[in-house]
């Protein structure tokens, strides 16, 4: 019993322990000892995912009662690279959640969740067959849907959510299911190494491809399929939302990179054409809806179906590379896939953790009530703020590198005459631009509004800076966020080993260099280089200072008025409003203005009314028929039962002759 | 060989002016200023053959030269000015697709006409700008034209700028005609632009007449012009 | 107008701007500071804009006032230099004072016009605090009903000091 | 590349920056100058810019209460990112460091910092007109994004890479791909970005006193005296830079491609007379422009946007 599959055994054991404190123990001990429970739960999964990652081989047997062959635990590379992930989040997360939870979020029934979700998710990654695939992402599934119930007494929206959820998230398992079935039927077994035998060009692994890759794209959150994020991020409590989106949603990630890479290589072009218009259609949409959010966490939530779509971009690049035998430029663009899976984990967990730490000093999720809180709330800005700049790409980020490798793949990629490559490239580089382009201006009005200027309610006026634990938290991830950033010559390394390819290797101070393509980036240099130049001219600033002290004047400027209030500043709503009217066609919000004019003249406006309310157009468009649809069915399915206990018997006996019948025949 | 290095970078040059006259042609409304643009546009072609007929060394090309030259820079031309200037609308306002779609759309057209010939390209001789023959440079482009002609032709709501965007459509064919067939014959290509001015005439007079008739003349108004 | 009838009438036109009538004033303001650039600030305290259409005529092309430096902003925390014109309205007091608070050390304020120096035809009027001086310490001060534009120019001169 | 070469190279780079920040205000000062002067008006002379900054930087500054780091840090970080792209872009020198190669994609994000800072600083104030500038800010640049990667695609195609010393040195050799129609349509796609990018008409109008009309000027409303010197000197090397990209892209001569102080000499002339052409230009073409309308930009950008996109789509598939 080596040391993958005692980590794997540890998981197992300690989320028991978990779950049994968390039912036994009462209070603010519960808090501490279960959150303690779940991140030790969870360093077991990061040791496991290091020692998977690093190499090491290691099976669990579990034998079940069940007529399958026993269920396989044994993480690949790749596998362990994304246990890694999810322990260390797990870790943050849990450490966050004790200082976190309260009523009804430190509940028995929410810690035991919480444990059986970070089991579920580092379990997903290190499955060796099918059917514990399946276990673990149905254990996942549950554990997620019962966090988003969290606050399902008070608030109807969480209710509502958690359905929406437990409906999309069961397609997808019914989806992914039908994939692997028709798949082990071509192949006959269960366990990855037998599905691979399948053979990508035949058309029922084209069906299998296409079942997986609507599983795992809806959850995954890539557009059409997305509609459950905005609602489920939100209304879960904050640690969950962050685990939701850092690692659940990648595990999306990783199905699809299980199927293309592992399971069902060589596929045909369109499989990578698939990918990436999925991708690139969610990166735009998502990154568009995130820029007129006001709700953070819906915010939040749009940006990581944005982040989302990138990766399957990235991916379906490599396979349309890999196609065209382009293998440097392939392995570029899927490392470049990795890093934004690691560096999406990073800042968007800080980020949501960040949302929650907001939430819990002000009680508000809305921007446009927001403002001024770096004053009171250094840590969280702090780290947000940092954590902004990662979702933006900016640099020194470990996402600036992500996307820098993934446009000098996208550069180097084409060889003249491939048309779908020549006219698929561009339309992805310019999808990609336009993708950072909207995150720069999401992430400056996130961070903006929500922490500078002044304070746009009484609640923002009166936050105050959170507990240690969330403190910590949120700070080591910040500090990922750049340390990814600063050193990606080493992190693109490894993570190109997880993949068994070549195409990075690090370079100069830990800066990355892209064999084979001439493009290297030492993040680090640059860094040195700035300061280098910027020494002097800071040197004089801090001279004048000395010489010439600030002094503070009390109203900023306007224009000589005396009434300057913190209602003429900019809202969210109204940073985001140039950017909805130029994309009014693909948002369509709905605008009302209502006029009350005074009694004795009709061309006298009292008081000016302003309404505007951004509904997804996807879902508008798409879903409310389906629902409608599946009303009516249910109404009339609901005229077969009357109540008659005799006519469900005879509904019984009528299925038993039936399946008799069947039999017989 | 000179020649045909001169006539290789012609044929660059004038292909680029053909593609970016057409997408100016999307971007802005004013009319005066398209028909300078499609004046331009109809020098540039000229150029075209002429630069074919360096490659192809038949002197008729050049004649046809003089004669695209004349109608397409500079009678038809003209005679739109004038009619704009007797109907007084001299901006296409609020056509039916907002330029910053068009634009995009015009991107998109794009790809798909080098998309389409790239077969003749290969056709013709290799990928390469080395060795490529002239339909290398200009099927696409014409295509492009075509295209970009009919995306005017079914968004602009004056006539004149249907006009422009029916004259873009027959620059297309002309550029495509002229390399794909190595140069059509003279007689034909003659007919061609005869039969072009014509229209043109016609058109201008009678969006003059529409316009006296019912001031201005949106077309999407004339529905009553059934059988 | 198309284009190239406006660089025909640019080419037409030529320099509108007259020779600098003098060499610089013999006694510069004493700040140093703002020796040969002066960001202003103009505040309209209650003026019957005669003032204002000379001060516009003073940074017109004829009498440029921007060649000496002095240079019109939108934002007192840009200006060096707050110019007020007119007597001080009862609404404008606040405000004035707010804007002359909220430029930048070191600053000048100039009174601009006899109504700004001691409140000249409207003195004792409605609503009128008072002149500027009134209200906020004054540096300068340029007499004239409206003060002619060479005038104001010399004033900003001896702040530039070109 | 050993270590003498590359410290005669970080010297360079070093006196690249020093000769491009001391540059940037007389840039400024071009462009006011030549638009004085057709406009029939004698101007300040082009070193007033200078006499501003000498004069910003002895007043004390003030600002509004409630302002937080950002109105403190923010005009120095955009400083020192328009300093970095001074470093980064082969003005006098077209030989990158060995560690730190001028990258247009690294170029243009750390132009981005720039934009963010800027950004911030309006809306730090908490006054209506700073996040009025900051959104219209925003937007721009969210829009200028595709146009801007677009057109480095294009540059980067003939190249097979996007390292700019490699495509000035390309196309020095090359003239004929200057001339290309992907070449053309490239540059002038950039070069309609690099006027959205350094807010010029006809994007933003940079002598507006209009509060309303404005982008650049109301997010800095409410900086002051040394903050104010530094954002304005880093509006100006961005400027000055971008306009020696440009011209280094249409006239890749002069360019030093090796250390020797002759080379050198020649090169900060070349790229002096470059810019300082330009500079001219510009003021005086603005006087015959005027600002579009906020919501006719995205019309602007989409235009140059498909430019680049031919460039591209003509380098791929047929030349």
């Amino acid at each position: 019993m080596n040391g993958v599959a005692g980590g794997l055994v540890a998981q197992l054991l300690l989320a028991v322990l978990a779950v049994v404190v968390a039912v036994t123990t009462t209070g603010h001990r519960r808090n501490l000892l279960a959150g303690t429970a779940c991140a030790a739960l969870a360093a077991a999964g990061a040791v496991t995912g290091g020692l998977a990652l690093a190499g090491r081989q290691g099976a669990v047997e579990v034998p079940t009662t069940l007529p399958f062959s026993p269920l396989v635990l044994s993480p690949d590379r790749l596998g362990g690279l994304f246990i890694l992930v999810a322990g260390v989040v797990g870790v943050a997360a849990s450490v966050y959640a004790i200082g976190y939870v309260h009523g009804a979020s430190a509940s028995r029934s929410q810690w035991s969740a919480l444990a059986v979700f970070l089991l579920g998710m580092q379990l997903v990654p290190a499955a060796g067959d099918a059917i514990t695939f399946l276990l673990a992402w149905e254990l996942m599934a549950a554990a997620s849907t019962v966090l988003v119930l969290a606050d399902q007494t008070r608030s109807p929206a969480a209710r509502e959510a958690a359905l929406w959820y437990a409906i999309m998230t069961h397609l997808s398992m019914v989806a992914i299911l039908a994939g692997f079935a028709v798949l082990a039927g071509q192949t006959g077994g269960t366990g990855f190494r037998v599905l691979a035998n399948a053979d990508p060009t035949s058309p029922a692994v084209s069906v299998a491809f296409g079942l997986l890759v609507l599983g795992f794209a809806s959850k995954a959150g890539l557009v059409p399929l997305h509609v459950w994020l905005p609602r489920a991020h939100p209304e879960a409590p904050s640690h969950a939302s962050a685990l939701m989106s850092a690692v659940m949603v990648k595990m999306g990630v990783y199905g699809a990179l299980l199927v293309a890479l592992r399971l069902l290589p060589g596929g045909p072009t369109w499989w990578a054409v698939l990918l990436m218009g999925l991708g690139g259609a969610s990166a735009l949409y998502g990154i568009l809806q995130a820029a007129v959010a006001t709700d953070i966490k819906r915010l939040l939530a749009y940006s990581t179906s944005e982040n989302v779509g990138l990766m399957f971009l990235a991916l379906g690049t490599a396979l349309l590379l890999r196609g065209y035998h382009v293998p440097g430029a392939a392995s570029v663009a899927l490392i470049s896939c990795l890093l934004f899976v690691v560096n999406h984990a990073a800042f968007k967990a800080t980020l949501f953790l960040g949302a929650g730490a907001i939430l819990h000093a002000t009680g508000e999720r809305d921007l446009d009530r927001l403002g001024g809180l770096v004053h009171r709330m250094p840590w969280t800005g702090a780290s947000f703020g940092v954590a902004a700049m990662g979702a933006a790409a900016l640099p020194v980020t470990g996402a600036f590198v992500a996307e820098w490798a993934l446009l000098q793949a996208l550069i180097h990629g084409v060889r003249p005459g491939d048309q779908v490559v020549a006219v698929t490239v561009p339309l992805a580089l310019a999808v990609i631009a336009l993708t950072a382009g909207l995150a720069l201006l999401t992430f400056v009005k996130a961070y903006g509004i929500a922490f500078l200027a002044r304070p746009r309610s009484d609640a923002a006026a009166g936050a105050h800076e959170v507990p240690t634990t969330m403190r910590v938290a949120m700070g080591a991830g910040a500090i990922a966020v750049v340390a990814l950033g600063v050193v990606p010559g080493p992190v693109a390394a490894v993570l190109a080993r997880s993949l068994g390819i070549a195409g990075a290797q690090p370079i100069g101070l830990a800066g990355l260099e892209l064999t084979g393509m001439g493009a290297l980036l030492d993040p680090l240099s640059l860094t040195i280089l700035g300061l280098l130049i910027g020494a002097p001219a800071l040197l004089y600033v801090v001279v004048l200072a000395r010489r010439h002290p600030r002094e503070v004047a009390a109203p900023g400027w306007g224009c000589g008025g005396i009434r300057v209030s913190p209602r003429m500043q900019y809202t969210a709503t109204s940073y985001a409003e140039p950017l909805m009217r130029v994309f009014d066609d693909a948002l369509q919000p709905t605008r009302d203005v209502e006029v009350t004019t005074v009694a004795d003249s009709r061309y006298m406006a009292a008081r000016v009314e302003y309404r505007q309310r951004v509904d997804d157009v996807v879902e508008v468009r798409a879903y409310a028929p389906l629902v409608a649809a599946a009303n009516r069915l249910a109404d009339r399915a609901r005229g077969i039962q009357n109540g008659s206990i005799h006519r469900y018997l005879a509904f019984s006996f009528a299925a038993l002759v039936v399946v008799l019948l069947a039999v017989v025949r | 060989m000179t020649t045909a290095i001169l006539a290789t970078q012609l044929l660059a040059l004038t292909t680029g002016v053909l593609l970016v006259t057409s997408v100016l042609l999307v971007w802005q409304r004013s009319l005066a200023s398209a028909v300078r643009v499609l004046a331009v546009q109809g020098g540039a072609l000229a150029l075209l053959v002429v630069a074919i007929g360096l490659t192809e060394g038949d002197a008729e090309l050049f004649v046809v030269a003089v004669v695209v030259l004349a109608l397409k820079a500079i009678a038809i031309p003209l005679v739109l000015a004038r009619a704009i200037r007797s109907s007084g609308v001299e901006r296409e306002d609020k056509p039916l697709l907002n330029p910053t779609a068009g634009l995009v759309i015009v991107a998109l057209l794009t790809t798909l006409a080098y998309l389409v010939s790239t077969p003749i390209v290969a056709a013709t001789g290799g990928t390469g700008a080395g060795e490529a023959g002239p339909a290398a440079f200009s099927a696409p482009v014409g295509l492009t034209m075509v295209l970009v002609g009919f995306l005017l032709l079914t968004t602009r709501r004056r006539a004149l700028s249907q006009v422009v965007g029916f004259l873009v459509l027959d620059n297309g064919i002309a550029t495509v005609g002229f390399l794909t067939a190595a140069g059509v014959p003279l007689v034909v290509e003659l007919g061609v632009s005869l039969d072009v001015l014509l229209v043109a005439l016609i058109l201008a007079v009678l969006s003059g007449r529409m316009g006296a008739l019912i001031g201005q003349d949106p077309v999407s108004m004339m529905t009553e012009l059934r059988d | 107008m198309s284009l190239s009838a406006l660089v025909r009438l640019i080419r037409r036109t030529g320099r509108i701007a007259e020779p600098a009538p003098s060499d610089p004033p013999a006694t510069p303001l004493p700040i140093p500071a703002l020796r040969g650039s002066a960001q202003i600030r103009h505040v309209d305290a209650g003026s019957c804009n005669g003032c204002e259409i000379e001060v516009g005529a003073a940074f017109g092309p004829v009498y440029d006032a921007e060649r000496y430096g002095a240079k019109l902003v939108a934002s007192p925390r840009h200006a060096d230099v707050v110019l007020v014109t007119g007597v001080v309205t009862r609404n404008m007091a606040e405000p004035l004072r707010l804007t002359v608070g909220a430029t930048p050390q070191p600053r000048l304020v100039i009174a601009l016009g006899d109504c700004a120096r001691n409140c000249g035809a409207l003195r004792g009027g409605y609503g009128v605090v008072g002149a500027v001086g009134d209200v906020v310490p004054v540096d300068l001060e340029v007499p004239g009903c409206p003060p002619e534009p060479e005038a104001i120019v010399e004033a900003l001169r001896r702040v530039t000091g070109r | 590349m050993n270590a003498a070469e590359t410290a005669a190279t970080l010297l360079v780079l070093l006196l690249q920056v020093t000769v491009m920040t001391a540059l940037a205000p007389v840039v400024a000062g071009i462009t006011r100058q030549a638009r004085a002067r057709v406009e029939g008006r004698a101007g300040a002379g082009v070193f007033q810019p200078w006499r501003d900054l000498r004069k910003l930087v002895t007043k004390r500054p003030i600002h509004a209460a409630g302002t937080s780091w950002v109105t403190r840090v923010g005009p120095f970080m955009l400083l020192a990112s328009s300093f970095l792209i001074a470093a980064l872009i082969p003005l006098v020198s077209a030989a990158p460091l060995p560690l730190v190669p001028d990258d247009l994609f690294v170029v243009v994000s750390v132009l981005l910092l720039g934009t963010v800072a800027l950004a911030l600083l309006g809306l730090d104030a908490g006054s209506a007109f700073g996040g009025m500038g900051s959104s219209r800010h925003m937007m721009i640049a969210a829009l200028v994004e595709p146009t801007v990667l677009m057109a480095v695609y294009a540059l980067s195609i003939p190249v097979g890479s996007s390292t700019l010393s490699l495509i000035v040195a390309n196309r020095r050799d090359d003239p004929a791909s200057i001339a290309s129609p992907a070449g053309v349509l490239g540059v002038v796609a950039l070069a309609v970005v690099v006027l959205a990018e350094t807010g010029r008409l006809p994007v933003d109008n940079p002598s507006t006193h209009l509060e309303l009309t404005m982008v650049h000027e109301a997010m800095i409303l409410e900086t002051s005296a040394r903050d104010l010197a530094q954002v304005e000197l880093g509006s100006w090397l961005r400027l000055t830079v971008l306009l020696g990209l440009v011209g280094n892209l249409v006239v890749p001569w002069g360019v030093a491609t090796d250390a020797t102080p002759a080379a050198v000499a020649i090169g900060i002339v070349a790229i002096v007379v470059k810019i300082g052409i330009l500079a001219a230009v510009l003021g005086a073409a603005e006087v015959g422009l005027a600002k579009l309308r906020l919501f006719r930009v995205p019309e602007l950008l989409a235009g140059s946007f498909v430019l680049a996109f031919l460039a591209v789509a003509a380098s791929y598939l047929v030349a």
